[in-house]
């Protein structure tokens, strides 16, 4: 490695990315393995803690937390470490949902929609291409309209809103991405993940940690939206010292 | 037309996980006066008149409600 | 209502019990006097009719599983058979444990939840072993495609097993779909769970100790599965017939991830010194089985145990077969700290009791001795059959109906249709429509799952060491020869492991049968265990553990006899793992491994074409698959290949049709021989391979020196499947065929 | 102790695919007279005495019901 080579290594694992557990979380450890991947610093956070371990940016996991009893992420978004979340993400702390943490985000209220059961009434896990529309904090390594292939698995994964929802989520181009070819689950609008204003607050129903290695995933396209936030944080330092 | 609504409860020998989550979160948020949630479904039939409530009772036992787990109720509304 | 002490059972020794109604012989009443020297209690009686069931007690299949006993020890198994899962040795400090389990009457009357707690106590029973669960198989089998029957029951099943897998957070890695009529009435649900673990963290099922706690922990206990508890509450024995108490579990996946996180913490923290799940026969089977393995005594506070409805007897808590519990022995001073780690992970856990050295197992409820007994009569003692067996009557004329009276098509056409025939019946065709519904992502460690041959996981990502595993198991050749068909199961699950490239290095069962009073049914059944046991020590393979299910059979019309065998092997190396898909590097050239000789008995051709089940089934050639084996191991960590894919079911014919439309890539291919023969004979001992001219040049010289008959059949290319004498079939085509049958049968959105 | 039920339905601009699937097995069964189906859910809750409804709206606002998509109505039962 070069010097500077080896100073950006370093530089990345300082950058310290929470990932949350909560009971019934399932890919808190793929989320972890991706920021590893990354070059980033994963680190634990459990629901029942207000603690935010001085985080740069959070992992809301998939999974099944309190078991999608009730509705799928409404029993987690009350728990003690989203209070503290919604707050720091308010301040502007980037966030990323996946799947489940998706469904947490706008049960919290902090997306706009709710995911619903699918359309076709299973659970469906398939190798999806995507096309990701919106900028964000999560998404800057991938080139506008890039399309990437992910796996997609979930039973309420339906993304619906209000028809003025939906239209000002357009307008304001908080798509973040759009399913290509088959829509997996009758999501309204194709949509696959959407946005705050801000780029920072980001949920997405498929699952890029589990295509950030060859040997496992359907692509290895999913590790740039873990590059992407590391940037990020890093770009934002670097404005903030330099 | 006449609306006609199916309430399919778990029998209550039968555990409810659903309703155990829900009541666990109320007390965790500090709602204690909730002692008991139990969670089933609901089904509203718009259904042509003249109801045969017959039928309706039919069509909960075999295919709105499960008979082995749960129990249904019916209710015409007017 | 009146609770039947101990001390009552010796005062009143005349009072009638419902041992009949509760499934317990005239004479092994007497034997449970016998031993208590009084009769029992309620609550004994209780305890010993569901232990000496046949589900728990195995009194018939018993003398028949010997066979597995005596096969040559194994260097890799560290746990054999008895405990609640084997356990072998994957190297480098890793154990894995593994183990199938059937639902099949569950699963019938009420489907998603049938399937749904076997996926539950099949992955209780692997955390019970000390490991973390890894990944789950569900090999399934169903009557009739079309049947409406099929159509209740299917769709249901794989829901429940989603349902419950998915929450639990395991991957779906492989297992079977198969259709046949025999299964009408009594589909096959089989359950097969995997975790891993240190050597050293194994746990075992006893109690040692006297003055340790017995700690219950997970769901409360309710009515569920205790229909016949309920005899017992009754006042009078007059209305023997089970009243309304559910026989249905319904499960909590939830509560059983807390379970699983809440365990390994636990182990980590090593505060258990025996631990057990809490199976059929609930309480009634781990006290006892926990206090006959240990230092001999417990004492158990029955008021302890958490319940979901106060209204329960005695008799019915010890018989609640209610799902997601453990239990577990502690000493002491650790006490404090497993209560602590329950709290973090929101699972109720209760000290019900104490272990001592009295050699007894004692219950108390509302201050009354309700059970006074050596827990070993309990556990272990139960009655064992030789129960008769006699070679079935029309197995002569069966085996004499060979299915060389079949007319074979024998024009391009023809042989086309014919392909296109068998690659778009249920049994042959795209499995999607079922693993679509199954998580095989989750965990991040799944290298290879569905359509694959065998599953195969990464076990440690720095090493990559890793493991391979798959079922199979084939009821129409079992029909034809129980003893054949039964090595016939071992060998296509132990080559479906070695295509990857994976050494297989153990097996466990679960054996799947009619009715054990039927002795055609007892002869197939030890037929079929003399199979497993000779195919097993031809291959030097331990078998690990198994699972019994008898009774599977619709008035006197039993199941074929149906073993299922899991074989599990080891990667050294992940990312040498084959694939069975074509196409992945240019000018790749396939060839044909082993010998196929016309063998049409049992067939899927001469089921699907003409319904007939007749003849011989295949060779089974024990010896010739290990040679097979050790060349594609050698292969894969040689890197040879860019494709390998067995040929079972279906012959060649499905095995091409799979591997081309694995990645969209057609081949050109020339077959000798009967052409017939070649694309739809199910010969055993073979698959199809793929490499570069060099890499197949080295296959050819391996192939040599192991005697492994190696033929090029043809290239990789195009988007056809063009094969020399059969009018050739475009991709598009071959796929409509092979992905519509199960979305066409059971595409229609279904109520949940 | 008293029984609260409180009803949670899909707001009707939100499409109901799990009632949409009742209605077309019911059509394929030949039960002509149901028009239309919707699939909600019901929960049971026991409050102790006396009940303070303007709590049981708020949870049912909060956590029983998605307010995004969803509906409720709360009877207490006499
Ligand atoms: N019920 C099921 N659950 C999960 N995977 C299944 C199921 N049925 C079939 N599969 C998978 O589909 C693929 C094709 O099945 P099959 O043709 O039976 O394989 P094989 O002939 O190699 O044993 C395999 O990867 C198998 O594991
Ligand atoms: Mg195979």
């Amino acid at each position: 490695m070069t010097a500077s080579a080896q100073d950006v290594a370093g530089d990345l694992a300082d950058v310290r990315i929470g990932v949350v557990t909560f009971p019934g979380s399932l890919d808190d450890g793929d989320a972890a393995r991706a920021v590893r991947l990354a070059g980033g610093s994963p680190v634990a956070l459990w629901h029942g803690t207000h603690d935010l371990e001085a985080v740069d940016a959070v992992i809301l996991p998939g999974g099944f937390s309190y078991g999608d009893y009730l509705r799928a992420g409404a029993i987690a978004s009350f728990s003690p470490i989203m209070r503290e979340i919604i707050d720091a993400a308010r301040r502007g702390l980037p966030v990323l949902g996946i799947c489940n943490g998706f469904q947490v985000l706008c049960e919290a209220g902090l997306l706009p929609g709710a995911l619903t059961r699918n359309a076709h009434l299973h659970f469906r896990n398939r190798d999806q291409c995507l096309r990701i529309e919106a900028r964000t904090a999560w998404t800057g390594d991938f080139e506008p309209g890039a399309e990437i292939v992910v796996p997609v698995k979930n039973g309420e994964g339906r993304y619906v809103a209000g028809a003025e929802v939906l239209a000002a989520v357009e307008a304001e181009g908080r798509v973040l991405a759009r399913y290509v070819g088959a829509n997996p689950n009758g999501s309204s609008r194709d949509i696959a993940g959407v946005t705050d204003s801000t780029g920072r607050i980001v949920g997405l129903m498929p699952h890029p940690e589990h295509a950030v290695e060859a040997l496992t995933g359907p692509s290895t396209d999913g590790l740039g939206f873990f590059t992407s936030i590391l940037a990020s944080i890093l770009g934002a330092r670097a404005v903030s010292t330099g | 037309m006449t609306r006609v609504v199916v309430d399919v409860m778990l029998k209550t020998e039968i555990s409810d996980p659903q309703g155990q989550a829900v009541l666990s979160a109320l007390t965790k948020l500090g709602h204690q006066g909730v002692q008991a949630v139990r969670q089933g479904k609901r089904f509203e039939l718009e259904v042509t008149d003249p109801v045969d409530e017959a039928a309706i009772r039919q069509i909960a036992d075999t295919l709105l409600a499960n008979p082995v787990i749960e129990d249904f109720s019916v209710h015409v509304q007017t | 209502m009146k609770i039947d002490t101990v001390e009552a059972a010796g005062r009143t020794p005349d009072q009638e019990q419902p041992h009949a109604a509760l499934g317990l012989r005239g004479d092994e009443y007497q034997r449970i006097r016998d031993i208590l020297d009084r009769r029992p209690t309620s609550a004994e009686l209780a305890m010993y009719s569901v232990m000496w069931s046949e589900h728990c007690s195995y009194k018939s299949s018993k003398v028949h599983l010997r066979p597995f006993g005596d096969l040559p020890s194994s260097e890799r198994l560290m746990v054999g058979i008895g405990e609640n899962a084997g356990v072998v040795d994957i190297g480098d400090g890793y154990a894995v444990t593994f183990k199938a389990e059937s639902h099949n009457h569950p699963s019938y009357v009420e489907p998603y939840q049938g399937a749904a707690t076997g996926v539950g106590g099949i992955v209780r029973d692997i955390l019970t072993m000390g490991a973390r669960p890894l990944a789950v198989m569900d090999p399934l089998r169903f009557g009739p495609p079309e049947a409406a029957d099929t159509a209740r029951v299917l769709p249901g099943v794989v829901a429940g097993v989603g349902g419950y897998g998915n929450c639990l957070g395991l991957p779906n890695i492989g297992g079977e779909l198969v259709f046949d009529g025999c299964y009408a009435g009594n589909p096959l649900v089989n359950v097969l769970c995997v975790g891993v673990m240190r050597h050293e963290d194994i746990k075992l099922a006893r109690a040692p100790g006297p003055g340790n706690a017995v700690i219950i922990f997970g769901s409360r206990t309710g009515p569920d599965g205790i229909g016949g508890a309920s005899i017992l509450a009754s006042e009078t024995f007059e209305d023997q017939k089970p009243t309304k108490r559910p026989s249905v579990q319904v499960g909590d996946p939830f509560t059983e991830k807390l379970l699983i996180e809440c365990c390994l913490e636990i182990f980590a923290a090593d505060l258990v010194v025996g631990i057990q799940d809490f199976g059929a026969a609930g309480l009634s089977c781990a006290t006892t089985e926990l206090a006959s393995a240990g230092t001999g005594g417990m004492h158990v506070v029955l008021d302890e145990v958490p319940l979901r409805d106060q209204t329960m007897t005695c008799e019915e808590i010890l018989m609640s077969e209610s799902q997601e519990r453990m239990c577990a022995i502690v000493e002491p001073d650790k006490v404090d700290g497993f209560l602590a780690i329950c709290a973090k992970w929101e699972v109720r856990a209760a000290v019900i009791g104490t272990v001592n050295d009295s050699g007894r197992l004692t219950v108390e409820w509302r201050g009354e001795q309700i059970v006074d007994v050596p827990p070993r009569t309990v556990a272990h003692d139960g009655p064992v059959y030789e129960r008769p067996l006699s070679r079935p009557d029309d197995q002569d004329a069966l085996q004499a109906d060979t299915p060389d009276r079949l007319s074979r098509p024998s024009s391009a056409d023809e042989l086309r249709d014919t392909l296109l025939g068998l690659i778009a019946h249920p049994n042959l065709a795209d499995k999607t429509w079922v693993t679509e519904q199954y998580d095989s992502y989750v965990r991040g460690n799944t290298v290879l799952s569905q359509p694959e041959d065998a599953g195969v996981l990464r076990i440690d990502e720095q090493t990559h060491r890793g493991i391979a595993l798959s079922t199979d198991g084939n009821g129409r050749y079992g029909r034809l020869d129980p003893y054949v068909g039964a090595q016939l199961a071992v060998a296509e699950a132990y080559r479906n492991v070695a295509v990857t490239g994976a050494t297989p290095i153990a097996i466990t069962d679960c054996l799947n049968f009619g009715s054990p009073e039927e002795p055609g049914v007892m002869w197939q059944f030890a037929e079929s265990i003399r199979g497993i046991a000779d195919a097993c020590r031809e291959l030097g393979l331990p078998v690990t553990g198994g699972n019994v299910s008898f009774y599977n059979q619709t008035g006197d019309v039993a199941i074929h006899p149906t073993p299922v065998i899991g074989v599990l092997g080891v990667l050294d190396d992940v990312r040498l793992r084959l694939r069975q898909g074509l196409g992945r590097a240019a000018g790749e050239q396939i060839a044909l491994l082993g010998t196929t000789r016309a063998e049409f008995g049992g067939s899927q051709w001469a089921g699907i074409m003409h319904g007939h089940l007749g003849g011989l089934p295949p060779t089974a050639d024990l010896a010739a698959e290990a040679r097979l084996a050790g060349v594609l191991a050698q292969a894969a960590a040689r890197q040879w290949l860019t494709a390998a894919h067995d040929v079972s079911d279906g012959g060649l014919a499905a095995t091409l049709t799979e591997s081309v439309l694995r990645y969209g890539v057609g081949a050109q291919i020339s077959l000798p021989g009967d052409r017939f023969v070649a694309l739809f004979s199910e010969s055993a001992g073979r698959a199809l391979v793929a490499g570069t001219a060099y890499g197949l040049a080295a296959l050819e010289v391996a192939c040599t020196e192991a005697r492994v008959p190696v033929t090029r059949i043809g290239t990789v290319g195009g988007d056809e499947l063009a094969i020399d004498g059969v009018t050739p079939i475009p991709l598009a085509d071959l796929r409509t065929a092979w992905t519509d049958a199960l979305p066409r049968l059971f595409g229609a959105v279904t109520p949940p």
